[in-house]
């Protein structure tokens, strides 16, 4: 019989080893869509504008505190510090007004980080991705379901760290998932 | 509590580490690295078990996973595991284990009764009797053979441990850690590759495990790979089965060798690897011949006596003889009589062989050209008789307490065989091994017919260089004698009593083609699956036939290659984890104020709120209904999907993706929905808002907000794909609530900045943007849409979901003065069906718009899905049960969901009622439904007679009167207020 | 497992995709043709194009072309594209 | 060679030597009045009620491979008419009454056991559509039961009732219901089919069809040409390749649906139980295996073998519905090609070539169906008009639109 794991700030399941670390991320997100036949203008604008260079399919890319997941075909997550200018959204729409169509999803979408050297392991109980060094690395993106959930995955880090992106109403469920994917390797809630 | 039958010293056991344990409530004492079986042996338990049908003694046959006899429940109450091997199962302390399927014990086992009747009991029997008188089957018949029939008890209570599902990927996967496996995974082969070694067994060694000659080379393996970073060893894992795209299930008993699972570790491990390449190692098992009284307990596996004897200091019994067809044999027979038991003699059908001379070399008694018809003894081997091949009557009798039977071996091409392997005969083995792979598979060792420790890590190691093993001069040609005739029962399949004879008797009876002698004898179909007698029943079915073993061949291999624990199967998502629950962001509000939830899909929603003052239920939910009929009430509705779609061409595919037109929407203003399939059937509805003259927000109901996204997306990029139309969904980026009842304006209007929501300037369908003043600096975005479900004035406020219950909590402090509550499904399904507002139980997908009173809304013009299909005659035939209004005659008769509308005292069914409730506007119960022709005005009589609403399920039947849908306000003008 | 070469995440297992169907037949602009849309199917034994969504990952709709009996699967292009003729 | 409790007994005193094959083996003729392609259940019924009931007996059963090996040979033996559609649990009713007689008629034990079936439901909304159901059923004089929770556990202690996920309701049972031996069902049709002089051909594969002017006037096989003056589909999965043969198309698409059986315990499940919160349903076979199953795979296949995600379903939803289960051990898995139509409902009747006749798109319910559909078969074969029963089944129900579809999952194999 399965009893769920506890998901508040603590030390929780096997005692031996280095725990993995899971944290909630609070950030400001965008989905960004490109228009038909204006993918490179969007990509242009947004570099331009931001200086931010639209990553190709399974990719992350960054410039300064922004970010570009790439999320589905012509389609990307632009990821930005909770605390970013709330004009962010009205920039980005300003700026790819007719390339692009811009939906604000902070709201939207749950995120959680990962991290320690048995974070694969946890992700091996979640997620159907051969995430080893040599096949997955930092800076990558999947679009793959975690436990089921259709979401995320970003490798932020070497340690391993990575990132975990949900629908919003399903985050509780998601926690619980992670809670009993770490349990048995021990995990630490920050 | 002395282990009388170990061997002086050897073995793989730990012999300063006694375990005790019980067996049918007596406590015995074994070694750590002893299984179940090894340990009752060396204290000369060998009774074991009894068969399934004819409750007949058993002992243990094998040392392996092919253990057909020695099954038992492991451990007690909800953790009992029914038909356990033995040979499995690894000792630990306090392990508890019963014999089973006897009654009242195995000793006195009353069932063996069976047994007198047995010359009734052929293969088959079943179906040819039981018949008479015809009440008879399942009153007595089939009560009587389900208790006798079946194994052990399964556990009644749920399973205290719990299980889990990981995914692995690598590059090689061997499956098998014997002298081929270990070679395969060596060290050359994987470096710079990923790669995992799964054994089912808990030591790595396979057949090297009963060869001491052979550790050094065994340690150095082991120890190369251990140093492998990248190479994974797994023991304690079964490789179930091999599944399209070179993905395998196994699965890794990773706490079944303690008494409990400790803390935080799950009891055992699914494993679903994707391998670049499969390397098969999973040697082979070893086969019986079928001879009379070939089942007694004593009787014994040669290579199994080989591993008790080798492997776990054990010696299976004092005085014992081999009959065998092949040479390897002779090596347990050699290595137990070194261990110290007595060798009676060596009976072996050919007239002469390299063993043969070596018995005769060891000065050992020998029939050559022999073979042993009969054994003697009870419950336990006492002796055999032997005679002259295909001689009759019995030329001598041997006294032993223990027979090494070998029949040669087959290959363990399960998994070959799944993988889509054709198999061929192998004369030499006279055995199927694998043919051409289809996959990116190989087989090795002696799962592909190369035995011999050297030979078999030769294979496996498929050309890398590695120090070999040494070097083992051994003959695995078999001189293929599968079955002795004569008197008594010769069994082809031990589990389930399946004989010689029966097999004969299938074929007689036009069962001669393997499947259908497999379902008619049951061969083969026990929990393990034929391995040991499994090719003996094809030899003798193909003897009977007059044809080659080999034209009759071997039923399909299909997984499990062992049987597997169903909660492995399942993984880690059962019980409350069986599906994600859904929240909503105002769900903690509504806990914290003692909602009743309702699971919608996986979302959970408040049905009711109970007050203080409620009896029941329906006081909540009327109360709730009347605030908002008087007042004003306040719903969460989040649930619904929600969907953003932008582009030039946006308003186009939306014109096709309605049955009504969209692109003729005024900006700033929201529309009735309706999409249709393509087969002309009602799929979902919704509203429709224009944002901006390229941007429209779609709302579709709960339950099918992911089919509506997906339904999109598929014309999108299907049969529009050359549209400039993108498609994101929001459901979760927006909490939305309804504020509805006559005081909605008053109640908001205070709140609201940035929209003017008079009735001018905001009319019924409007949308607009807003501040909402919660107080807080700056306030709260929202958008505010004038729809409504409840039929009353309404206010859909929008927010992003992180300042729901701010906006929330706003509402309600503003509205407390005109006294809102907040509303639950159960009030929100009220209102809607006082409304005449189709939801979920009318769009179920067999109703079209005709049948729901919207036919009207489909365009006249233009192309939409379902528009050709929904024509066809039965779609708009006028007979259609279509939607109307119910009520009881009699005001306090209830109204119930699923009946069905029939006329007088009628049985056939004019329609049925989809939705009813308690009406707070209208007196007594109210209903929609669907009704053959639909509403003729006031009817309350059909074809002359009173219409019902008959529930037989319940012995009700309601007088009805047939009204309009629309119980209140059909001019729709408390919505426009 | 059906593995599906997604041409824009890479290969990944069913678990992720819908399936949709047969892709060889597509939206009539002639209404006569509706019927044949929607009910007709050729329903192959051997290879089969196909409609799967990538619902789990990009949610693209790709055009598969699969064996029905082997479940060996030769390609998988985006909806607008072309498949290999086996 | 009929079989009664004495022949069984001499039998048993002389060594068994003396029974018969149960069906011949015949070698095909050069014509038969009727030749039906299909050595399934339904195939076999509708030989058997051909000369049974309209004594039509110079008739062949061409059987590609050994009969009773397809579906029949591997479904989960769930017999029911809890059906909502008038048309459709009419039919399974007269095929449920047909069950009930069969020892007797085909004077061989097929072990139909009226165990019960029990659909369980966990929302108010699905306690409506089971009510519904019942309640029609009711009304066409067919037994239905809706049970509360208590009822639920006597009949079926192990449910988890409080704890799940989804916490069960209630059930619709229905008494009647229950299983059957899938095998025994076609060794007896065809046993009880060639007693009345109905030639089984085993190895036989259909490979096309004569057809002179629309009317199709024998087979091709792989043993030869064969007459036949008419001809009766009875293919399944195959139905889409012989429609093909003979040139029409039928709104039928193969898929895969997997099944399970669990190693033999004693007596645990006394019912049938369908778990409506997640696809399983289960029973107990008479020799102590759980046999049970859940959805399609989803994608059409001719396969007998589908894929792990699914085996993965199927387990977690027996455990959340019974978590006593989970000790247990699953023995064996296969596959069944199911012929899945595009409305969820059956097609027995006429098709556009003069003289053939078919049954077909079973989907996974064509098991409880197989006396009936030969009933039905028969009298369309032998009539040359459908009988009342059959009249909805038709093939041009989808072009009229009166269609059946139960479920209301329209018109996608996959979700039907
Ligand atoms: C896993 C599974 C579970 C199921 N569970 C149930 C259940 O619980 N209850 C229920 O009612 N139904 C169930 N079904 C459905 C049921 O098994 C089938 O609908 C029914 O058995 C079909 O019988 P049939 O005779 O039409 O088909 P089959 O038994 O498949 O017979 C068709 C025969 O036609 C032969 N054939 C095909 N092509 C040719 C050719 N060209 N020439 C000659 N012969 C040919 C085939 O070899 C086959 O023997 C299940 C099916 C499966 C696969
Ligand atoms: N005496 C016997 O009965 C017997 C049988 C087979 C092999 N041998 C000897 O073993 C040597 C051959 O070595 P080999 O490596 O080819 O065979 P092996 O028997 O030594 O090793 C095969 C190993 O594969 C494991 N295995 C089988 N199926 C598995 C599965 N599905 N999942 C996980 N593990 C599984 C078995 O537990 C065994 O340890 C030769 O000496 C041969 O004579 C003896
Ligand atoms: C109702 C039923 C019960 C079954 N019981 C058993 C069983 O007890 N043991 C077994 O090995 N297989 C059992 N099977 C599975 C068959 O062995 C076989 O796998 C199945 O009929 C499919 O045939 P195939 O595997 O040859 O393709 C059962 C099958 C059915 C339909
Ligand atoms: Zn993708």
């Amino acid at each position: 019989m399965f009893v769920p794991e506890p998901l508040e700030p603590g030390r929780y399941g096997a005692a031996a080893g280095e725990p993995v670390r899971i944290g909630r991320v609070a950030c400001t997100l965008v989905q960004v869509m490109a228009r038909r036949d204006n993918a490179a203008a969007l990509a242009e604008a947004l570099q331009t504008v931001f200086s931010l260079t639209l990553p190709p399919p399974g990719r992350a890319a960054s410039a300064g505190a922004l970010r570009a997941l790439w999320m589905q075909p012509q389609g990307w997550l632009i990821q930005a510090p909770a605390d970013a200018d709330a004009g962010l959204l009205e920039g980005l729409a300003r700026a790819c007004v007719g390339m692009a169509s811009v939906v604000d999803q902070s709201d939207g979408r749950a995120v959680f980080s990962l991290a320690g050297g048995q974070a694969r392991g946890v992700l091996a109980r979640l997620c159907r991705l051969d995430l080893h060094p040599r096949v997955f690395a930092v800076g990558q993106v999947a679009a793959t379901p975690l436990g089921g959930l259709a979401a995320l995955l970003h490798q932020t880090g070497a340690g391993p760290e990575y990132q975990l992106i949900v629908a919003a109403s399903y985050a509780r469920a998601f926690g619980r998932m992670l809670a009993t994917a770490a349990a048995p390797l021990g995990y630490e809630v920050v | 509590m002395t282990q009388r039958f170990r061997t002086a010293k050897g073995g793989r056991i730990d012999r300063n580490a006694p375990v005790e344990f019980r067996y049918d409530g007596r406590r015995y004492q074994g070694y750590r690295g002893d299984t179940l079986a090894s340990a009752l042996l060396a204290n000369g338990v060998r009774l074991l078990g009894r068969s399934f049908k004819l409750h007949r003694p058993r002992g243990v046959f094998t040392a392996g996973v092919e253990e057909p006899n020695a099954l038992a429940e492991l451990r007690i109450g909800a953790r009992r595991e029914p038909n356990t091997r033995m040979t499995g199962i690894e000792l630990h302390e306090g392990l508890v284990a019963a014999s089973q399927n006897r009654f009242p014990s195995l000793r006195f086992d009353l069932m063996s009764l069976v047994g007198l009747a047995a010359p009734l009991l052929s293969a088959g029997f079943y179906y040819k009797t039981f018949m008479w008188p015809a009440s008879f089957w399942e009153k007595v018949y089939e009560p009587r053979i389900r208790a006798a029939a079946g194994l052990g008890r399964a556990a009644r209570e749920p399973d205290p441990d719990f299980y889990e599902a990981l995914h692995a990927h690598c590059d090689v996967l061997v499956v098998g850690g014997g002298a081929a496996g270990l070679a395969a995974a060596h060290p050359p082969r994987a470096a710079r590759q990923r790669g995992m070694l799964c054994e089912q067994d808990f030591q790595l060694g396979g057949g090297l495990l009963a060869e001491p000659a052979q550790d050094a080379w065994r340690e150095a393996m082991l120890a190369a790979l251990e140093a492998m970073p990248e190479v994974v060893l797994l023991p304690r894992t079964t490789v179930f089965g091999y599944y399209d795209g070179n993905v395998l299930g196994a699965v890794e008993r990773v706490a079944d060798h303690l008494a409990v699972p400790p803390p935080h570790t799950p009891r055992q491990r699914r494993w679903t690897i994707h391998a670049g390449q499969v390397v098969l190692a999973t040697g082979a098992h070893e086969r019986l011949i079928a001879f009379p009284g070939n089942d007694r307990p004593g009787v014994m596996l040669a290579g199994a006596v080989h591993s008790y004897v080798q492997r776990f200091g054990v010696r299976p019994g004092e005085r014992m003889a081999l009959f065998a067809n092949n040479d390897e044999a002779y090596r347990a027979l050699f290595a137990a009589q070194d261990a110290g038991i007595a060798v009676a003699g060596v009976v072996d059908p050919r007239p002469d062989s390299a063993g043969l001379a070596a018995a005769r070399a060891r000065g050992l008694a020998v029939w050559a050209g022999s073979e042993v018809c009969g054994t003697l003894g009870a419950a336990s081997l006492r002796g055999l008789r032997l005679r002259r091949c295909g001689g009759a009557g019995t030329d001598k009798r041997l006294t032993c307490d223990l027979l090494l039977l070998s029949g040669g071996y087959s290959p363990a091409v399960h998994l070959a065989s799944q993988s889509g392997t054709k198999l061929a005969w192998d004369v030499r083995l006279a055995a199927h091994v694998p043919s051409e792979p289809v996959q990116n598979q190989v087989s090795v060792g002696a799962a592909a017919g190369v035995f011999g420790i050297a030979a078999a890590a030769g294979s496996g190691a498929q050309g890398a260089a590695m120090d070999h093993p040494a070097a083992d001069d051994l003959d695995p040609t078999v001189a293929p004698i599968w079955e002795v005739r004569g008197g008594g029962k010769a069994f082809v399949d031990l589990q389930d009593d399946v004989t010689a004879r029966d097999i004969r008797l299938a074929n007689r009876e036009g069962f001669g083609h393997i499947e259908h002698a497999k379902r008619y004898t049951t061969h083969m179909m026990g929990t393990d699956q034929g391995k040991t007698g499994g090719l003996v029943g094809a030899a003798v079915l193909a003897q009977a036939r007059g044809v080659a073993v080999e034209a009759v061949g071997l039923p399909s291999f299909r997984p499990f290659t062992t049987p597997v624990t169903w909660g492995a199967l399942a993984g880690a998502h059962v019980g409350h984890e069986f599906a994600p629950v859904r929240l909503p962001p105002l769900h903690d509000w509504h806990q914290r104020h003692a909602a009743e939830f309702v699971e919608a899909g996986h979302w959970l929603r408040p049905s009711y709120y109970p007050g203080a003052s409620d009896g029941d239920v329906w006081d909540s939910v009327l109360r709730e209904a009347r605030a908002v009929r008087r007042d004003v009430g306040i719903c969460d509705v989040s649930t619904l999907g929600k969907i953003d779609v932008q582009g030039a061409d946006a308003a186009a595919f939306l014109d096709l993706i309605y049955a009504n037109t969209i692109s003729t929407l005024k900006l700033g203003r929201a529309r009735y929905g309706l999409m249709l399939r393509e087969d002309g059937f009602a799929f979902d509805d919704g509203t429709v808002s224009r944002l901006a003259p390229e941007h429209f927000l779609l709302s579709t109901t709960t339950a099918n907000a992911a089919a509506v996204l997906a339904h999109l997306e598929f014309h999108a990029q299907t049969a529009c794909s050359g549209l400039d139309v993108t498609i994101a969904s929001v459901t979760d980026q927006w909490a939305a609530m309804s504020v509805a009842g006559p005081k909605a304006r008053a109640a908001l209007t205070p709140l609201i900045s940035g929209l003017d929501l008079s009735n001018e300037a905001f009319p019924f369908m409007a949308v607009g943007d807003a501040i909402l003043q919660d107080g807080s600096r700056g306030g709260c975005q929202v958008r505010v849409f004038r729809i409504s479900f409840s039929g009353e004035l309404a206010y859909e406020i929008a927010t992003p979901a992180g300042q729901a219950e701010a906006v929330w909590k706003a509402i309600l402090r503003a509205g407390a003065g005109a006294g809102i509550i907040p509303y639950g499904t159960e009030a929100l399904g009220l209102l809607r069906i006082e409304k005449g507002h189709v939801a979920g139980p009318e769009l179920n997908g067999q109703t079209t718009a005709g049948d729901l009173g919207l036919a009207r809304l489909c365009k006249k013009r233009g192309d939409y899905i379902g528009r050709v299909l929904r024509q066809r005659p039965a779609l708009v035939d006028p007979a259609r049960p279509s939607l109307v209004g119910l009520r009881p005659l009699s005001r306090n008769d209830v109204l119930r969901p699923g009946a069905h509308l029939v006329a007088g005292s009628g049985s056939e069914s004019l329609g049925w009622v989809s939705s009813a409730t308690r009406g707070v506007s209208v007196e007594g119960a109210v209903g929609l439904g669907f009704l053959r022709g639909g509403v003729v005005p006031d009817v309350v009589s059909f074809a002359g007679e009173k219409l019902y609403a008959a529930y037989p399920l319940l012995e009700e039947r309601v007088a009805l009167e047939v009204v309009s849908p629309h119980f209140i306000d059909p001019e729709n003008s408390r919505v426009r207020a | 497992m059906i593995i599906i070469p997604c041409p824009h995440c890479g290969p990944r297992d069913e678990a992720e995709f819908s399936y949709r169907g047969d892709a060889t037949v597509t939206r009539p602009s002639d209404d006569a043709g509706f019927f044949a849309y929607v009910y007709t199917r050729a329903n192959p034994r051997g290879w089969h194009q196909e409609w799967w969504q990538h619902t789990g990952g990009c949610r693209a709709v790709l055009k598969v072309l699969r064996h029905t009996l082997t479940h060996e699967v030769r390609a998988a292009v985006p909806s607008d594209a072309a498949l290999p003729t086996p | 060679m009929h079989y009664s409790g004495l022949k069984l007994l001499t039998q048993a005193l002389t060594g068994n030597t003396g029974w018969k094959p149960a069906w011949r083996d015949a070698v095909p003729k050069a014509h038969y009045d009727v030749v039906i392609v299909g050595g399934g259940g339904h195939g076999l019924a509708t030989a058997y009620y051909l000369a049974k009931e309209h004594n039509i007996t110079n008739v062949a059963v061409l059987e590609r491979g050994r009969i009773g090996l397809g579906n029949t040979g591997r479904n989960t033996t769930i017999i029911r008419s809890n059906y909502l559609l008038p048309e459709n649990h009419n039919f399974y009713e007269w095929s449920l009454k047909l069950w009930e007689g069969l020892e007797q008629d085909l004077n061989y034990n097929t072990m139909v056991s009226q165990r019960g079936v029990l659909n369980l439901f966990h929302s108010d909304a699905g306690q409506h559509a089971a009510a519904r159901r019942g309640n029609a059923m009711r009304l066409s004089g067919i037994d239905a039961q809706l049970l509360d929770r208590q009822q639920i556990r006597q009949i079926c202690p192990l449910l988890d009732l409080e704890n799940a996920r989804f916490p069960i309701q209630g059930g619709l049972f229905q008494p009647r219901g229950g299983t059957a031996r899938h095998d025994a069902v076609a060794w007896g049709f065809a046993r009880a089919a060639d007693r009345r002089g109905v030639d089984i051909i085993q190895d036989c594969e259909v490979l096309g069809f004569e057809i002179d002017a629309g009317r199709v006037t024998g087979v091709q096989t792989s043993r030869g040409r064969i007459g036949a003056g008419r001809v009766g589909l009875a293919v399944a999965g195959n139905t889409s390749r012989l429609a093909a043969m003979a040139g029409f198309a039928v709104p039928i698409e193969s898929h895969v649906l997997q099944a399970f059986v669990s190693e033999a315990i004693k007596p645990l499940v006394n019912t049938v139980v369908t778990f409506g919160a997640g696809h399983f349903y289960l029973s107990q076979s008479d020799k102590g295996g759980l046999v049970f199953g859940g959805d399609l795979d989803g994608w059409n296949s001719y396969a007998q073998r589908g894929s792990l995600p699914l085996v993965e379903h199927v387990f977690a939803a027996g455990a959340a519905m019974m978590p006593s289960l989970s000790r247990l051990r699953a023995l064996r898995s296969w596959g069944g090609v199911m012929d899945m139509t595009l409305d969820g409902s059956p097609i027995i009747g006429l098709t556009p070539i003069e003289g053939m006749m078919m049954t077909g798109g079973w989907c996974y319910g064509g098991f409880k169906a197989t006396p009936g559909s030969g009933w039905c078969h028969a009298w369309t074969i032998a009539k040359g008009e459908p009988h009342p029963r059959n009249a909805a089944f038709t093939l041009d129900r989808f072009k009229t639109g009166h269609l059946l579809d139960e479920r209301g999952a329209g018109p996608y194999a996959w979700a039907q």
